[in-house]
């Protein structure tokens, strides 16, 4: 009997314990990445992670962190399973963290209510809910550089303009073939709706995540229906697969085109010269000719004190992390502006990041001019709908492969304010936006 | 030598046949009771809260539903998951039509839900066995994830394509959402689990769990002392959907928040059988067993190398915490197949008999 | 439970069951052919006949758990073609098999308990509540039961999981079961089969009492001649699924077919 | 009436009308069946000789694949790796018997289905330690597989086969064949069929049963190796491809869980079924019944006849 009291005791004492690490100390930042190193995932979580982890640490090791405070930053395995991704959160969350980054979309929409009580800013940076882009409803959630939905009106554009004008979409088929999730589904209303006002007949092409590596019904619903352009909206395993097989079915690669999250290398990789001429959607450039790359190999990499292996430095989803990481530093070093404190916690970091503006300048400084696209963050528009532009896949590695494209803003915004609104309403008792706004 | 039963004599049939016949079990009992309830609210952190013992509850009852089918009734079930997730659905569905029920009518209006389900694929157990009838729930498992994904009735049209738990509340105070508070969903869940937990074994005591077990060991034999065969097997499909619906409506409801059809795969199905098993076929203490090694183990391994300050990335924490449970879940299978309740229960016996086991 | 008869051996009445002309095949083997005999309220029946007569069978056709292709099977008056389980057991119908069928991974309690289930009625939202009426309709069965348990005289093994169990102990649990069902007609599947002499000498004693404490009707296989001679008041025997003899005890010993057919002698 | 012209007629009209199409389906459905068959059979190998229902055997299709394309990586030449990857999964096979089944012997069935759960975890921890978890690319050409298609014109349309594809349907035939004659020939196979009927009576004749139990683990690696590589090279190879394993499921369910014959049957009813379902009536439903269109045939089927396609028929006794 006492062994049972003695168990129960110690199993209460030490799961009472359990988030260990004592809060970090009162002189740093602490930054949690939710990572995915392991799952079916972990292709595109890796590279991902090892980017973020890089730009954090190379601050610190060159800058001495940001505004004189080091960055304390620390990984927490969700294995892509929205279970373990809440059960790391819980676990950040009495650390005081400046910001989360969920990585999964499964995971940012638990959160999402959470943000606003534990006052800890969500970054899901190009993914989680389109809507969220609207700050007037998501004080605490933001998107940037561009949603889902920016992404699909992107694939539209250029689609016409690859045919000669918008109007000559009229008549055409464009398809999407999208994971069958609530992920891969994110840009059916939009292409919807454009397919409505440019005149596009949309087909579906719904992949079952069970199915993921076992396309071909799909695929001979497409040579069954013979779509002039493609949008994928694959993840992990299901985009190498979804390439090898238009390659297979004779599809013209230069018609199919990924999203950004279908555009690393690993996608595109197994289906070798076949995936020549692939586009994929991309906002940050490939590759380590950029300052700030260089840098990450001079003060990690060559040091020995990065987890990446230097030949993986520069992909494509190394460098979309890097990217995400310089938001979130820009984010502090914003927050440490308008709050006049070194230290700050989410609240000031919610503050930093709806201010956040990193002009042509401002890249120029950081060593990553033309890295990516200028972006500007609003208290209305959490996103800022950035342009994009198409990478190109050349048989060995992502180059660039068109302009800068502007998403169709005047369609994609109404519809956010529309899926926020509906968003608020369905979950009844949402609160209304109490947050003051810096911006003059 | 505390554990002792010397010098209770049962003076009648109903102290007999209660289900903790020993004085010390039923100390026992309390005091983790009192913990549970008195202790652990108030003194847990978020985290003890919010992300060891909520969770823990709610596949504790989602155990005890398999267990009921698979370890009581002998019925192999793969379809777990999809029964969780009709019970979340259905609750869904429920409180954004009606949302001035209260919640809590609604989390056990949606088990009735999930058991109609669960009975109508409970229909091919009469005629299939075994393994292959594992299979053919797996069918269930299949059929209604894809209804979760691909019929938008199901998210309200949703333009995310899941699930988010609208703010409800109880005498005033929110029960769901993140104003909530996490003792608040905690209690919540304890309640139905101990009211749960309690039916389940007055159940298991009686006729109906003598009938069920009678199906499980010869289910001929059952047939010719008067068991109609097909109407106990899905009394035990109806009773198991409930509580599993019911944990996936608490699942969803008091811990995600908000899901997407994917929480309620075939991984969750096998994670629940896992629990049974480990736990202890037919034993309603190895369901809180199962439940604790399976879930609340890896977390306590992702501590250990933290604990010991070594520098172990996180991915590699996660690789070897598979192997460890991998091998672990061999390990006490081979220790003892009848699960983690039988080891508990030779345990208690070694303890009776203690200081002089002869 | 019914008073038990005050008197002995004059107790024999009517018909409690008969089969007529059945037939029973498996594909094309034909396990019985055209059998018909008749059970009387009271009486011990044997079956004998050497292995694979369809004894065995015959009483699986009896319970309703094998369905014959031919023949009538009257029970208390109700004439069908075939039995079904559930009706064979409602309707007094209580057995015990060959290579005993309890629940193993029960306790020897809670078997004969699971053959008080037909006699249980209180519904499922009492019985989750384990309390007022179906605490009490509990009790009182197990009541019953602790008789039944006192009368076999395994007191001492209620609460030890049958499987683990020896032999003649399972033997003595599965016919507490059967009892449990109070049954009108008792049909027993070589009770004494793989019993030392003693064992066989007290199931012997347990099967007399039954029929003359409960006046249950009882039907038997049993290859022990000696066993057959003491117990019963009429013998069917059967060979290759056919009916060769039907009389007393004494009758059947003296047929030269039954004689053939234990000798091993070709027809 | 609209309904009922798309559920029985329309079907049939873009059959003939695309002769081409409905010709690649089958193909498809062929090929993807003659996979899943691959699966079953490394299930159904180590059912027949060991009653254990191996969960594992979708983790060791991986962790095979993993194993080759892994060791090529660090620089073994293919050929060496494919020997070095054969050697490993008898070493698996040979730690499974010891570790695992010798322990658990006389077990009843669950506990050893749960066993291999295990056996699952640890192969996902312990693969994904070793080689990294991101995906690799399956060194197909390197093994001397071919790649390329072969576009037959047809009824005005074409009829693309992967020689790949091609490759796979001769090398799983080929390894069915191999599988026959070493049932069939074979002392050891001989003696696996007499452990099949009875453990029993294997033991009473002088055949060691551990012995058989690490032959049939190494047989069903060796399948799953050859079902990784398959796999791996019509998209890539990585831990999302355990998934797929349980597609073998109604198979052997179709087929019955003893029967090797079965295995092949069924995969090739559900591969092509699945497919054709997908095609011509998934859109009907809203696409992706095939997630479940193979366990419902099985299911209707299992109505019908409990024990599967080639199981033995059961009769109850008592």
């Amino acid at each position: 009997m006492r062994m049972k009291h003695a168990l129960l005791g110690a199993a209460v004492m030490v799961s009472a314990a359990l988030p260990l690490a004592p809060a970090s100390a009162a002189d740093t930042i602490y930054v949690p990445l939710f990572s995915y190193r392991t799952g079916p995932f972990a292709g595109s979580g890796t590279p991902i992670v090892n980017g973020m982890a890089d730009y954090l640490n190379m601050l610190n090791e060159r800058d001495g962190g940001i505004g004189g405070v080091k960055l304390v930053v620390e990984e927490c395995e969700t294995g892509y399973d929205t279970k373990k991704g809440l059960e790391c959160y819980e676990q950040v969350k009495s650390k005081n963290p400046v910001v989360v980054n969920p990585y999964s979309t499964g995971i940012t929409l638990p959160l999402i209510p959470k943000a606003a009580i534990d006052k800890v800013p969500i970054l899901s940076m190009a993914y989680g809910l389109s809507a969220s882009a609207d700050g007037n409803t998501f004080p605490w959630v933001f998107n940037p550089p561009a949603t889902y939905w920016d992404g699909a009106s992107m694939f539209v554009a250029y689609a016409g303009q690859q045919e000669g004008g918008m109007e000559k979409l009229k008549g055409k088929k464009l398809g999407l073939v999208y994971l069958d999730a609530p992920y891969g589904k994110e840009p059916i209303p939009v292409l919807e709706a454009l397919a409505k006002d440019y005149g596009f007949e949309l087909k579906l092409y719904p992949v079952p995540a069970a199915e993921m590596q076992n396309q071909s019904s799909q695929w001979l619903n497409i040579r069954r229906d013979r779509p002039d352009w493609l949008y994928l909206q694959g993840f992990g395993a299901m985009n190498p697969t979804a390439v090898k097989e238009a390659a297979k079915n004779n599809f013209k690669m230069d018609h199919l085109i990924g999203n950004w999250w279908a555009g690393g290398d690993d996608d595109a990789r197994p289906a070798g010269d076949g995936a020549k001429g692939y586009l994929s959607l991309n906002f940050n450039q490939v590759g380590t000719d950029i300052p700030v790359i260089q840098d990450i190999i001079k003060y990690l990499v060559d040091k020995g004190k990065s987890q990446t292996p230097k030949d993986k430095v520069g992909e494509n989803l190394y460098n979309r992390g890097v990217y995400n990481s310089m938001i979130i530093a820009e984010g502090i070093r914003n927050a440490q502006k308008l709050s006049g404190k070194k230290v700050i916690d989410g609240a000031d970091m919610r503050r930093g990041l709806e201010t956040l503006v990193i002009d042509e300048a401002r890249l120029k400084e950081m060593g990553a001019a033309g890295f990516v696209a200028p972006v500007k963050v609003t208290c209305a528009d959490h996103n800022g709908h950035n342009a994009a532009y198409m990478a190109k896949w050349d048989g060995t590695k992502w180059t660039k492969g068109s302009d800068w494209i502007q998403p169709i803003k005047a369609k994609v915004e109404p519809l956010i304010d529309e899926a926020a609104k509906a968003y608020a309403a369905g979950n009844a008792g949402w609160p209304k936006r109490t947050e003051a706004c810096d911006a003059k | 030598m505390f554990y002792r039963e010397a010098g209770q004599f049962k003076t009648s049939y109903t102290a007999d046949m209660s289900v903790f016949p020993i004085l010390q079990d039923r100390v026992g009992l309390a005091i983790i009771l009192i913990v549970a309830v008195a202790i652990i609210p108030f003194f847990g952190s978020g985290f003890l809260l919010q992300a060891v013992m909520t969770p823990f509850l709610v596949f504790a009852l989602a155990t005890i539903g398999l267990n009921l089918l698979t370890g009581y009734t002998g019925l192999l079930s793969l379809g777990t998951g999809a029964f969780m997730g009709v019970g979340a659905y259905a609750c869904y569905k429920l409180t954004t039509y009606f949302p001035d029920v209260n919640l809590i009518v609604w989390i056990i209006v949606s088990g009735f839900f999930s058991a109609a389900v669960g009975v109508l694929f409970g229909l091919p157990s009469l005629r299939i066995k075994g393994f292959y009838l594992a299979v053919a729930t797996l069918a269930a498992q299949f059929f209604l994830s894809w209804c979760f994904i691909r019929q938008p009735w199901f998210y309200n049209y949703n333009v995310s394509g899941a699930i988010e738990v609208p703010t409800r509340t109880l005498f005033g105070i929110p029960i769901t959402g993140a104003t909530s508070s996490d003792a608040t969903r905690y209690f919540i869940v304890l309640g139905f689990v101990i009211a749960m937990t309690w039916l389940a074994s007055n159940l298991v005591h009686g006729r109906i769990g003598r009938m069920w077990m009678a199906v499980r060991d010869m289910d001929l034999a059952a047939e010719l002392i008067g068991i109609r065969l097909l109407r106990t097997k899905l009394l035990a499909f109806a009773i198991s959907s409930f509580y599993c619906g019911v944990a996936g409506a608490l699942m969803v409801f008091m811990w995600y928040g908000s899901a997407e059809p994917s929480v309620f795969d075939v991984n969750l199905s096998f994670y629940i059988l896992f629990m049974v098993i480990i736990g202890g076929l037919g034993s309603l203490t190895g369901s809180f067993f199962g439940a604790a090694l399976i879930y609340i183990l890896p977390i306590l391994l992702r501590y250990v190398p933290a604990e010991f300050g070594m520098p172990i990335q996180s991915s590699t924490v996660e690789h070897i915490q598979y192997m460890v449970i991998g091998a672990l879940i061999v390990f006490f299978l081979i220790v003892e197949p009848a699960g983690l309740a039988r080891l508990w229960q030779v345990g208690k016996q070694k303890l009776r008999v203690w200081p002089f086991p002869y | 439970m019914r008073a038990p008869d005050s008197e002995s051996k004059t107790r024999v009445g009517d018909v409690l069951l008969a089969v007529e002309d059945v037939s029973l095949a498996f594909g094309g083997v034909k396990a019985i052919s055209g059998v018909s005999f008749d059970i009387r309220q009271g009486e011990i029946r044997a079956i004998i006949g050497p292995n694979g007569a369809g004894k065995t069978s015959m009483l699986n056709v009896i319970n309703g758990f094998y369905h014959p292709q031919q023949g009538r099977i009257t029970f208390k008056g109700a004439t069908r073609a075939k039995m079904r389980p559930y009706e064979a057991a409602a309707g007094g119908i209580a057995r015990t098999f060959q290579n005993v069928a309890l629940f193993r991974g029960m306790s020897a309690l809670d078997n004969i308990m699971a053959g008080r289930t037909l006699k249980m009625n209180r519904s499922l939202i009492w019985q989750l509540l384990r309390f007022g009426p179906a605490m009490r309709e509990e009790v009182e069965h197990r009541r019953f039961v602790e008789e039944i348990i006192d009368f076999l005289k395994i007191q001492e093994i209620r609460r030890t999981p049958v499987g683990r169990l020896p032999y003649g102990l399972q033997k003595r649990v599965e016919l507490g079961r059967a009892l449990a069902m109070e049954p009108e007609l008792l049909l027993l599947d070589e009770p004494m089969a793989g019993m030392n002499l003693e064992e066989k000498e007290d199931m012997s004693r347990f099967i007399l009492d039954v029929n003359d404490y409960y006046g249950t009707t009882i039907a038997l296989i049993e290859h022990d001649m000696g066993v057959v001679m003491d117990l019963s008041d009429r013998v069917v025997v059967l060979d290759h699924g056919i009916k060769i003899a039907d009389g007393t005890p004494a009758e059947v010993m003296k047929d030269q077919a039954v004689i053939d057919a234990y000798l091993g002698v070709s027809h | 009436m609209d309904l009922l012209y798309k559920v029985f007629l329309d079907p049939f009209v873009q059959m003939g009308t695309a002769p081409d199409l409905l010709v690649q389906t089958l193909w498809d459905g062929l090929v993807a069946g003659v996979l899943y068959s691959l699966i079953a059979l490394g299930f159904v190998l180590i059912f027949k000789a060991s009653g254990v229902f191996n969960f594992a055997q979708g983790i060791m299709v991986v962790f095979a694949a993993l194993t080759l394309v892994g060791l090529h990586e660090k620089g073994v030449p293919a050929y060496l790796a494919l020997a070095i990857t054969l050697a490993v999964m008898f070493g698996l096979a040979v730690g499974v018997e010891r570790l695992m089944l010798r322990p658990l012997v006389n077990q009843p069935d669950i506990i050893l289905f749960m066993a291999t759960f295990g056996l699952t975890y640890f192969l996902i921890g312990f693969g994904e330690l070793v080689f990294g978890g991101n995906p690799k690319v399956m060194i197909a050409s390197e093994l001397g597989l071919p790649k390329g298609a072969v576009d037959i014109n047809f009824a005005g349309g074409f009829v693309s086969l992967q020689k790949i594809d091609i490759a796979a349907a001769i090398i799983a035939s080929l390894m069915v064949a191999a599988l026959a004659v070493f049932f069939q020939k074979t002392r050891i196979g001989r003696a696996l069929r007499a452990v099949a009927d009875s453990h029993k009576a294997a033991l009473s004749v002088g055949i060691s049963l551990n012995q058989i139990w690490v032959i049939v683990w190494f047989a069903a690696g060796v399948v799953a190796l050859a079902t990784g590589i398959m796999w791996g090279a019509r998209s890539e190879v990585s831990f999302a491809l355990q998934i797929i394993a349980l597609k073998a499921l109604p198979v052997l369910i179709l087929g019955g869980f003893t029967s090797i014959p079965g295995a092949i049957v069924g995969g090739l009813i559900i591969g092509i079924g699945e497919k054709v379902g997908e095609f011509y009536w998934g859109p009907l439903l809203g696409s992706g019944i095939e997630t479940w269109l193979a366990y419902v045939i099985a299911l209707v089927f299992l109505l019908f006849r409990p024990q599967g396609l080639f199981g033995e028929k059961i009769i109850e006794r008592i």
